[in-house]
């Protein structure tokens, strides 16, 4: 059972158009970049994407919306993009908007069989309306439902033939959640190590979670502000 | 005299108690980390993935991998830990984190917050607002007392869609440091040079002024 | 002749396909790793809080930090990963493990598995047994075919305390193969030299014997 | 904020007798041998203990038995252990069996503020006997409680003064998910470190979850099943 693929094209082949992807990420941090490449001159098109946020005009799923490649965009925060807004307001994207640890947790409740959680996170807002709402210990939750997607495509720091992946700093985020709510799971990574070289106290995301791994490359790691002090 | 930004974030700062986790919102509340208390150890939760964020890198060690909830490059301080963002809000939900400073745009006198959306402007999205404002046990809110046009943002009901309900403890404004309590704002400091009769006037939600209301300690 | 407890997983083995993640029960399921065919690789979980179980130890390299979910020492193949119970078990209920073997002490010829109570006696709990059969996609269970008062074991349904129901998609016992198909146990192998009359009348839940029933190729 | 405790004796000193204590480990395996011997000799009883296990007649939570400081035993499985069975039998000891995997979750939900959990675990069974049963996509599921503790101990191989925790091996098992659970959490860690040392991509419970923590010492760490292999 090989999970190794060559390379991003390799690896997104056989994503069809109208399929729904999980891309990982916070902002720019911790995207799959190699696969969003790929994908952005894959011609595919109709795409639901589940992401937290929708990239930067030119950079991230940025990409995807500049060729109207993406129909509808499930994220908690699509700010800094003026083409996503474009398309927003003309009525070609579809939009919906979910609480970040909502979001967060819907995924990783795919990943652990839990078909539904419990959030209070939206209670009293628009976001509760048609849900159910139950009471537990007086205070008021909100049925959220796991969340699954045909493809999800993350992107860890390190990873293995048998798919295990490990996470740097806050580049974390998503991606182990959404590496568990996928259908098939692509992992691109920047360093592909031997089997054996991880150690495995420190893996994040178990390789059973993962069916594809590639090698990434040339990565640009954008940062969408940059932020210093001067002593 | 009102209070700008900073010194917001400076009065904030007085409400961190030594061992607190606290999860600092985007703006003002960011400022908050720059004026902590002398002998105060917080640590400070960045929802997108960190437990003990520290200060902006210098110029030239910024790493993309390293961000804050807003998106700014920072660093981490000794003792720091990384998680996913679904054990980020799970400790926000379980109440884990002590205190949650957040801006907003309207504050009701029961506690509602409506801090994400203007009908009829491009909605950007809730982000972990939602989240934040449903689970933390203490939230403060930074914010302006009134619209640039002069205008309560302290209401009877908030008039925006809300982000969540019945949630904010404390208001620090550049006006005035408020409690909500029982349905009401409660007045327990004023800006130097500020009149109790103008943040009357300024404050649309019932308000009760209780005795002599002290300035606030702020440079 | 009856299959020995070996010969049992050495027939489960054969179930085994590349790329399988298999979690091994207590007793009988754990021999099958020792007949593993060459060519197939698979990753055994243990749901202690571990993928990548590799044989037992050799003697003074045993560690007492590292177990199966038998309390037995154990090594890890290169490639394992270690997890907390709570994602142990996540990746079973989310379907990502592809087998699970299992002993009973009955079957049912819906499916039905009852193994972890036996009413009058001291009940040592149901350990990780129900949320196993409650949501693995694959379950072959490795049993006797009756007990030792030659009383069939598996039953129209279960007289003892259920683990879980509908759950059970495959038997080798030590007389036979069996599938269960819409309600009934569908014979698809019998033990070398146990005729098809033998496993009739060792069979107490509805049983198909459709055309001729090979016997199963263990050594 | 001092997090940091001298012994067993002086983190678990205020514990008092009736309290629910949740105990990390898996057989005897990662099990918090310092504070249950300190227990053992605290003079507390009446206790509600939730582990995995119940330890074997003279080590883990055996020791608590044998002095009859344990009221409720909140277990998936009890087993190896006559003093155990004694009691059992004779009506001294309460035990409430829970499915391991729920067991797990129900730790877990506690510390990720879900206040309940579906799980298929237990479904046609006696365990299903009460609980509320509710569909999801066909499949049937039983609402399981968050779990919460008075105290939850657990025992790391690593920490540090912040409270953050690293386990070895399968030494992990119900130690993180107990860790999030309790009102109070107590940690003894094989080796507490500077803080700074543990690499924050290793970290396992981020200290938030940790108000108490001390070096352990003189660990036994006992096998239950010595089992090796000649070549």
């Amino acid at each position: 059972m090989n999970k190794v693929f060559y390379n991003a094209a390799d690896a997104i082949a056989d994503i069809p158009s109208g399929a729904t992807l999980m891309l990982g990420g916070f902002g720019l941090c911790g995207i799959p970049e190699n696969s969003i490449s790929a994908l952005a001159t894959s011609g595919i098109h109709h795409l639901t994407c589940i992401s937290n946020n929708a990239g930067v005009d030119d950079f991230g799923i940025g990409l995807l919306l500049q060729n109207r490649q993406v129909k509808k965009m499930i994220a908690s925060y699509v700010g800094e993009n003026a083409e996503f807004e474009r398309q927003l307001l003309s009525g070609e994207l579809e939009v919906e908007l979910i609480p970040q640890g909502t979001l967060a947790t819907r995924c990783m409740a795919s990943g652990y069989g839990l078909p539904a959680i419990y959030t209070p996170a939206g209670i009293g807002t628009e976001i509760a309306e048609g849900k159910e709402i139950r009471e537990f210990n007086g205070k008021a939750y909100l049925l959220e439902m796991a969340f699954e997607a045909d493809f999800a495509i993350v992107k860890a720091w390190k990873g293995d033939a048998m798919g295990n992946l490990i996470f740097k700093d806050t580049a974390r985020n998503f991606n182990p959640l959404m590496a568990m709510a996928g259908k098939i799971t692509i992992a691109e990574v920047e360093e592909l190590v031997a089997v054996g070289e991880l150690d495995p106290n420190h893996i994040h995301t178990p390789g059973i979670y993962v069916n594809r791994i590639f090698q990434g490359q040339d990565y640009e790691k954008r940062i969408e502000q940059l932020t210093t002090r001067t002593q | 005299m009102a209070l700008n930004k900073f010194q917001i974030a400076q009065r904030i700062a007085k409400e961190l108690k030594d061992g607190y986790y606290v999860n600092l919102g985007i703006g003002i509340p960011t400022l908050v980390a720059n004026y902590i208390p002398e002998g105060v150890n917080v640590v400070l939760q960045s929802e997108n993935g960190l437990l003990g964020m520290g200060p902006f890198p210098l110029q030239g060690e910024e790493d993309a991998d390293l961000i804050n909830a807003g998106k700014q490059t920072i660093t981490t301080i000794p003792g720091s830990a990384f998680f996913d963002s679904a054990m980020s809000f799970g400790m926000i939900r379980s109440g884990k984190v002590d205190l949650t400073v957040l801006g907003a745009m309207e504050v009701s006198e029961n506690g509602d917050i409506a801090n994400w959306k203007i009908p009829g402007k491009m909605v950007k999205g809730m982000g972990g607002a939602m989240d934040l404002v449903a689970s933390a046990k203490n939230i403060i809110v930074a914010m302006m007392h009134t619209n640039p046009k002069g205008e309560s943002k302290l209401l009877p009901s908030c008039t925006l869609p809300l982000t969540g309900i019945k949630c904010v403890k404390k208001i620090v404004s550049d006006l005035a440091v408020l409690e909500i309590v029982d349905g009401h704002f409660k007045l327990l400091e004023r800006a130097p040079g500020v009149s109790v009769e103008e943040i009357v006037s300024k404050t649309l939600g019932k308000l009760i002024v209780d005795g002599e209301i002290p300035e606030m300690d702020v440079n």
